[in-house]
């Protein structure tokens, strides 16, 4: 799919929890896949905000996004209206790989939780074992759709016992660097590939600004690859961490 | 809807060297890639150029840290020239560019004399239609705003390059100074054909909040750029317009059509959009599109009875 | 509430001259008039200081024309340092700045030296204790932002006034220079106890309307302030800081707490607000306030810790 | 009245023409005089938008002010709604003078209106002969409360014989410079008072920036003045017209 700016509507929105808010939107996408993200206009902000998709519903064209109050950006968008015009480029970024007979370990550590509601759909689809746990500060924090909510502590905290007691051959991740950080660490230690999504102030969302840098470790070469379109999913042990 | 109308002929009357161009809008450097990344978002057919990512001899991977910074209607940007290097750009980029016929101007940098030397030997060789000299970058340490400050530095530098290159020789301009007026002049006698201006200012982002007893903060230093620099931008390019005779392509702030009449009161020729891209990735064939149909609709020829209309002080 | 929290000395360490503020918010020239023209809107007590309205020796009537122009964020003006001379400051503003106890820069601004020179032995005279010479106006023809833009003229112009004056000297300087470094040197070396910065960027706001087959426009060159600064403004001043141990005044799009805030970090020790008044005309009061408030509040004594922590580049 | 920052309600919002809004506002305001006017705060734009005061109730401190579309800060203050916050400075400027034994012809070209129908009203109350004439380009334009209403042509065309036949002994007027100026010369040479209602662009509105500066000519000096503060009235045979 190539990515596009397209003009969406909001068909609904809702308050999730004390500061999320869910979005479907309608518009004319076709399609898009796990992990892949959105970028959009708030009329108040320079810069466009880039949203993770958590759903997609092919046959009426309906995204839906998470989004947690942040600063003036998120307040505007969740101030929308059902009907609202809402102006976006997607499907942006590259996405999760998929491997069948793996049993993939989910963790989302809060709002970091969206990409991977979507990612547990599509895995359920394709018969993929997973096991989606998440992470949240307090209980009104929770979103709900996880096999396992850790609710204060880290997501971290007994993640080692359960992969082995689920026999996890993979994991896929999304929230705080830290998260990814220590998760990508862990992984490399159990040597199982860990797929981590990141994420980066951005200002083109298309590649070309190079704005949203990481750099990778690939062939024991440094090199930088832009988190919007080479990413922003990538393999945590070639990420070059703070 | 043809674009016929919009075919812009920037040419150094003295030296008679033209650049054509479908239309005056180019997409700026550093906020339009190598070549195609756009095509999803505009007609390439319907815009002027892409100035390319300022290339440099080497490889760049540029700052590390925090790029960007926003701020209101604007964004500060310290990059530091991230780009594949010319002999990249040659072998993967220009081949695209070449096959897409999407038109460009080459925009270098350098941290010495020679570098920028060398980049128009192979501009030269490479048949290259269109340099834009960037003396203008202020988020490398070492050279590139150096020569860009100095009227001196900066004719040695024009006409250094000019020796090695016969295509179209722009130079694009730092507001980050006193004395704009003394640096075009000396663009202008170091045998460029046209200025480009702005580049972006000099700025300081911080981001500062108490949280839990702490102060945490955030720091960008880079160039400031979008629509809170306009004025600015206004300014240079006018001052630029009253010391020479070469034709200016004028940016700083540009994102609408009306933008487009100001600079070209203020003495622009062509303009080139950046930060606008990040916000409205088809903005360049929307504004190309805009000014064809209101040159259509109010029977315009061209703008030339506009052109410099201010020149008061 | 008292506002004792707030009390700020400005000290040149070298000759340990101060200035005594009752609070580090002071009215930006210009923006404040004379004396006590805000006094409905504002509690005299709660702010550090008045900077005067631009004094010169003779009244001017200023530019004619359009003065203001506005912009996103943002303010051109071209007045032209309209004022009514120093002898009728000294006459009929000095008086009720003494009676009413407003503590007051007088900023002074001329075209030649020895306009400084006199303007400094009136103040002498008048035992005025604060001196903020602005070297960095736009809008005049002649004199003043020429002094600002040069180290060697700037260092004269400071020697010169300091022979002149002994009471507190504070020197305004110009962001549109290519060096802010070597400005904010000379001034040191001049022997100014405190730099103040930044003046307006200049800017030209241009309007154009294309009503019934015509095109209608309105230009203002001026200088440019507010919100769309505030970048520029802090780029500058933690320049400044890294140049110079003479306090720094700043100034700049100051509109908010934070924004007070992130001036500390680029090295301020008071601020000027100049703009935002129009807006908000208690603000000198309010964010006096807001400041003790929140001092009070998180247990601050002072933000010496933070002054100027950001000294990166 | 010192003029202060008051926060007003606003307790009625009318639209009475195409482009033409009433609002009235009410507040902690005690009292303003006609001629004056009012600064509001739009937060769309940099500075505060001048309106003069079209009437106001002493009894429950509501201020009128009427609006014309024109740009963005208007745009914003006609979408406001009964009972959102209005934030101005007032009263600003000087007033109107009154003489209580002459004719008085008040002239209110186009939105010039607003402080005519003010005046209007004092001298009335105060048995002032007066008559307002009012220009407007299109019926569509008409803001009623005048005695007659131009529409098309020129407030100007017969004024001199309107003048004449009702003995008119003074003039007041609020309008387009041009109108003005035209105005001034003629009461000028048939040597009656003429006062003036002026506009200009304004930053500070209480006389501190000096950008809306006026020359006048009196003694023979030429001196400036602020429109905001000794103005928006002035003596029309004092004004150095451009
Ligand atoms: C690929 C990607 C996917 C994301 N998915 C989600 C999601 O599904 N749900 C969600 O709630 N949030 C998501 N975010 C984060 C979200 O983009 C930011 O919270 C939002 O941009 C904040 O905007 P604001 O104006 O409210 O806050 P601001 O006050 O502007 O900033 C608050 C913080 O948000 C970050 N931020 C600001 N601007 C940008 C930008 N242009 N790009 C990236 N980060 C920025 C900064 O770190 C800043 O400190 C994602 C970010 C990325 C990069
Ligand atoms: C003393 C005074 C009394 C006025 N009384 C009324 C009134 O009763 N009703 C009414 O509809 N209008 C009145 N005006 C005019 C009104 O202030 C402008 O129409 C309004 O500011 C335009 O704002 P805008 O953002 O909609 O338009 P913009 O797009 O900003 O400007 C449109 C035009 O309005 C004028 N303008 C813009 N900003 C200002 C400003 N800060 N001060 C003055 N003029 C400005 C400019 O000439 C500009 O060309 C008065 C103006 C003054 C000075
Ligand atoms: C992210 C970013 C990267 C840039 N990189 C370059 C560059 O490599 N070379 C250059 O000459 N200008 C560069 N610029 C400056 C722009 O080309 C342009 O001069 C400036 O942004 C002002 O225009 P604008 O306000 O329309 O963005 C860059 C600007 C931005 C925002
Ligand atoms: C209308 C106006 C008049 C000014 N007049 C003077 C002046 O006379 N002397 C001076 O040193 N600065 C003058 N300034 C500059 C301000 O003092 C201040 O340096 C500048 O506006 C930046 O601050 P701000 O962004 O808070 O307005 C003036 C600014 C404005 C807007
Ligand atoms: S945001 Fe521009 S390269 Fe990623
Ligand atoms: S608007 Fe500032 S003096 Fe009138």
């Amino acid at each position: 799919m190539k990515s596009k700016n397209y003009i969406g509507k909001i068909k609904s929105i809702k308050k999730i929890n004390n500061d999320v808010y869910k979005l479907n939107i309608s518009s004319d996408i076709e399609d898009c896949k796990c992990g892949q993200f959105i970028s959009v206009l708030c009329p108040n902000k320079t810069l466009r905000r880039p949203f993770s998709i958590c759903d997609f519903n092919k046959e009426n064209k309906t995204l839906t996004i998470l989004i947690k109050l942040k600063g003036e950006g998120t307040k505007y968008l969740s101030s929308l209206k059902e009907n609202d015009e809402i102006n976006f480029l997607a499907p942006l970024g590259n996405s999760f790989e998929f491997f069948e007979n793996k049993n993939a370990l989910l963790v989302g550590a809060g709002i970091g939780i969206a990409p991977m509601l979507f990612l547990k759909k599509e895995m359920n689809k394709k018969n993929i074992n997973n096991y989606l746990i998440s992470g949240f500060k307090t209980d009104e924090e929770i979103i709900k759709g996880s096999d396992e909510n850790i609710v204060g502590g880290s997501v971290l905290d007994n993640i080692e016992e359960l992969i082995k007691n689920k026999k996890i051959d993979i994991i896929y991740s999304c929230g705080p660097a830290i998260v990814l950080k220590k998760l990508s660490q862990l992984a490399k230690k159990l040597n199982i590939p860990c797929y981590v999504a990141l994420e980066r102030v951005m200002a083109c969302s298309i590649g070309v600004c190079r704005g949203c840098i990481i750099k990778l470790i690939k062939n024991n070469e440094i090199n930088n690859f832009s988190v919007c379109k080479d990413g922003p999913i990538f393999k945590g042990e070639e990420i070059l961490w703070d | 809807m043809g674009l016929e109308k919009l075919k812009t002929i920037l040419k150094n009357e003295k030296t008679s060297k033209t650049l054509e161009l479908r239309t005056p809008i180019i997409g700026a450097s550093g906020t339009y890639g190598y070549n195609s990344e756009f095509e999803n978002f505009i007609d390439l057919n319907c815009f002027g150029a892409i100035s390319t990512k300022g290339i440099t001899i080497e490889k760049r991977l540029g700052n590390d840290g925090d790029r960007i910074f926003e701020v209101q209607n604007g964004l500060i940007n310290r990059i530091g020239l991230e780009n594949v290097g010319i002999e990249a750009f040659i072998k993967e980029k220009l081949p695209v560019l070449k096959q897409k016929n999407i038109d460009f101007l080459l925009n270098i940098a350098g941290s010495t004399i020679e570098d920028y030397e060398k980049l128009a030997i192979i501009a030269q060789e490479n048949d290259i239609k269109a340099l834009e000299v960037n003396v203008s970058c202020p988020n490398v340490k070492q050279g590139c705003l150096e020569f860009g400050l100095n009227p001196n530095s900066l004719f040695e530098l024009t006409r250094k390059i000019r020796k090695n290159y016969d295509g179209f020789l722009i130079v694009k301009l730092s507001p980050n100074t006193s004395d704009i007026k003394a640096l075009a002049t000396a663009v202008e006698q170091g045998g460029a054909d046209c200025i480009s201006a702005i580049n972006t200012l000099r700025g300081l982002g911080i981001k500062i909040d108490y949280i839990g007893n702490k102060f945490l903060k955030k720091t960008v230093q880079g160039g400031l750029s979008g629509t809170c620099i306009k004025p600015v931008a206004l300014y240079m390019v006018n001052q630029i317009r009253q010391a020479v005779k070469i034709p200016i392509i004028a940016m700083g702030g540009i994102s609408k059509l009306n933008d487009l009449f100001e600079f070209i009161l203020a003495g622009a020729d062509a303009f080139q959009i950046g930060t606008a891209n990040f916000i409205y990735p088809s903005i360049c064939s929307n504004l190309a599109f805009e000014l064809n149909e209101f040159m259509i609709k109010n029977n315009f020829k061209d703008f030339e009875h506009l052109k410099g209309a201010i020149i008061n002080e």
